[in-house]
């Protein structure tokens, strides 16, 4: 045999023979796959312990060789090892799981993963359209042509049009006064009433007590309270409160 | 291969291409064969009487369907609609105000009228540009149709109920009662 | 009209169409009509001999050329797009296990479904969603297309080569033997 370039050369790895290319497979299962394959059996007789010897061989030699394994197949061969001791010791009922069960299950794996390969190929072996047969290349198209016919009554007409009438109608708006508090009128009352005091009061105080109008009070309420707000960003007072809903104090920094 | 064989891959050829092909374009798929004349005249009579032919145009071979089988390509069918509001309402509009432009339409329903709701009127053929206004801007106005008064009855457009009718009718009222019978209410009449 | 008309305009209508029918489609154009699978496969066997055959796929009708023409209409040198074995094997997967989830298919695969995967036989108009399967996370699940059964000429998914016996041999189970976690399985749940 002549020497090769060991660069060129293939390694090969024990039992299985196979070409150490990582890349090549996709994933453990497909590795433990061609490693069953190459049992020459079917998968259903396969031996499990002897496919585990073959995928630990095959790792133990990518070590050797400094090959950066993935994860996912160290995993693989950490699981196996375990399957492996598991299948070898005296059996034990109480194994939970058993480890007949799993290796029943990896060989279900195997099974149905060569099973979808092959189904793939036949698949692809089959006459596929745009390769073996043709359709029409310039169809000239089906048509449906829906010809609407309207369901619409004069009823439907006259009305329609007596209920724009009625809508566009003369209609008499009735614009009521709301009595309100204009904020520039709070702020001048704020300020008028709180003076120079210099002691927290509250601002409640200063709200008018004989408003029979609800609505009006609440208008008053309300615009005192952005009135204070509004001084005490002007920096005329300073606001106050404990806690929440306590009540708001507030008095005079001038 | 059997006789029969140049045949098949004619029909498949001449089927299967994005356009007509001519003598030299089926040659290219087939091979040379001086019988291609004779092999596409045998194969159109084949088909002669079929729901596809195969037709010459030009020196180009194609299929195409049977020109009497044009039906079964286009059918129409009826499809009874109902109109939109929007529709119904513009419609009554331009019935009672025509000739009207669309501003118009739009200031009486109080509403923007969308250029879909005229198509469909339109398309219905129930109303009809009817001229330019002279007016700044010139807009177009609309007037409705022959087929509206068929479509409604009506002799004339004057037949339809003036605004006292509508009062009396109750169809002035806010919510007019859709299951109102009206006199005029039927289209039979 | 002859006796032999319906056939015409059955041929015409699959002919002109610019993809498969269904029955209900057909029926549009020709009108109901009980005899209208019977009539397909009048049609189909008056067909087979031909250049042309009138096939069924998935419930869909449509003509193509003879698979044995191929070499008449092949486009010389054209490429075909590969599909990678990925694909190959995840359409295969979602073929024979319909409705299947994409954890189902990286179980069965051992590895992780790149999107792109899905992707590709997506475009190719080969997969679709279909739905979610009612478990925890509610995952979308895949199945074929019956552009999947034309392409790859299959009348039905029953004709997926080898479907019976995979079936009899229990690997198209949802559920292996036992339910067992093996390594790969886990990484994706």
């Amino acid at each position: 045999m002549l020497a090769e370039d060991p660069f060129d050369a293939p390694h090969r790895s024990g039992p299985a023979t196979l070409v150490l290319q990582l890349g090549s497979w996709e994933g453990p299962l497909d590795l433990l796959l061609t490693l069953a394959r190459s049992q020459k059996v079917d998968l259903a007789q396969i031996s499990i312990l002897a496919l585990v010897d073959q995928y630990l061989v095959f790792i133990r030699e990518a070590k050797a060789l400094s090959l950066e394994l993935a994860a996912d197949y160290l995993v693989m061969a950490a699981w196996l090892a375990y399957l492996k001791s598991a299948l070898l010791l005296p059996p034990d009922p109480e194994a939970e799981p058993d480890p007949h069960d799993m290796a029943l299950k990896l060989q279900f794996q195997l099974r149905r993963l060569d099973a979808m390969r092959d189904a793939g190929a036949r698949l692809l072996a089959r006459p596929q359209l745009g390769w073996d047969s043709f359709g029409r290349a310039d169809p000239e198209g089906l048509k449906l042509e829906t010809i609407a016919r309207y369901d619409t009554s004069l009823f439907d007409l006259i009305s329609a049009y007596g209920a724009i009438k009625a809508r566009s109608g003369p209609a008499a708006h009735i614009v009521r006064r709301r009595p309100v508090m204009a904020l520039d009128e709070a702020i001048e009352c704020l300020e008028a009433l709180l003076g120079k005091s210099i002691d927290w009061t509250e601002l409640s105080r200063f709200l008018p007590t004989d408003l029979a109008d609800e609505s009006y009070a609440r208008s008053v309420l309300a615009s005192t309270f952005v009135a204070a707000l509004e001084l005490t960003r002007l920096g005329k007072m300073s606001l106050s409160q404990g806690a929440a809903f306590a009540p708001i104090l507030v008095r005079s920094t001038q | 291969m059997s006789t029969e064989s140049p045949l098949r891959a004619l029909e498949a050829i001449i089927f299967a291409a994005a356009a007509p092909l001519t003598l030299a374009d089926i040659a290219k798929h087939i091979g040379e064969r001086g019988d291609l004349p004779h092999l596409l005249r045998d194969l159109a009579a084949a088909y002669a009487d079929r729901g596809i032919n195969l037709v010459e145009r030009g020196g180009r071979w194609h299929f195409q369907t049977a020109p009497d089988l044009a039906h079964h390509l286009r059918p129409s069918r009826e499809a009874v609609r109902k109109l939109s509001r929007a529709a119904v309402e513009t419609l009554s509009v331009i019935a009672y105000h025509e000739p009207v432009t669309r501003p118009e339409i739009e200031e009486i329903r109080g509403v923007a009228v969308s250029g879909g709701t005229i198509d469909v009127l339109m398309e219905a053929g129930w109303i009809r540009p009817a001229g330019r206004r002279e007016t700044p801007g010139r807009p177009l106005q609309y007037a409705t149709t022959p087929g509206f008064l068929a479509h409604f009855n009506l002799i004339h457009r004057r037949d339809l109920p003036g605004l006292a009718d509508l009062k009396a009718a109750g169809l002035l009222d806010r919510e007019p009662p859709r299951e109102l019978a009206l006199p005029f209410s039927s289209t039979d009449d």
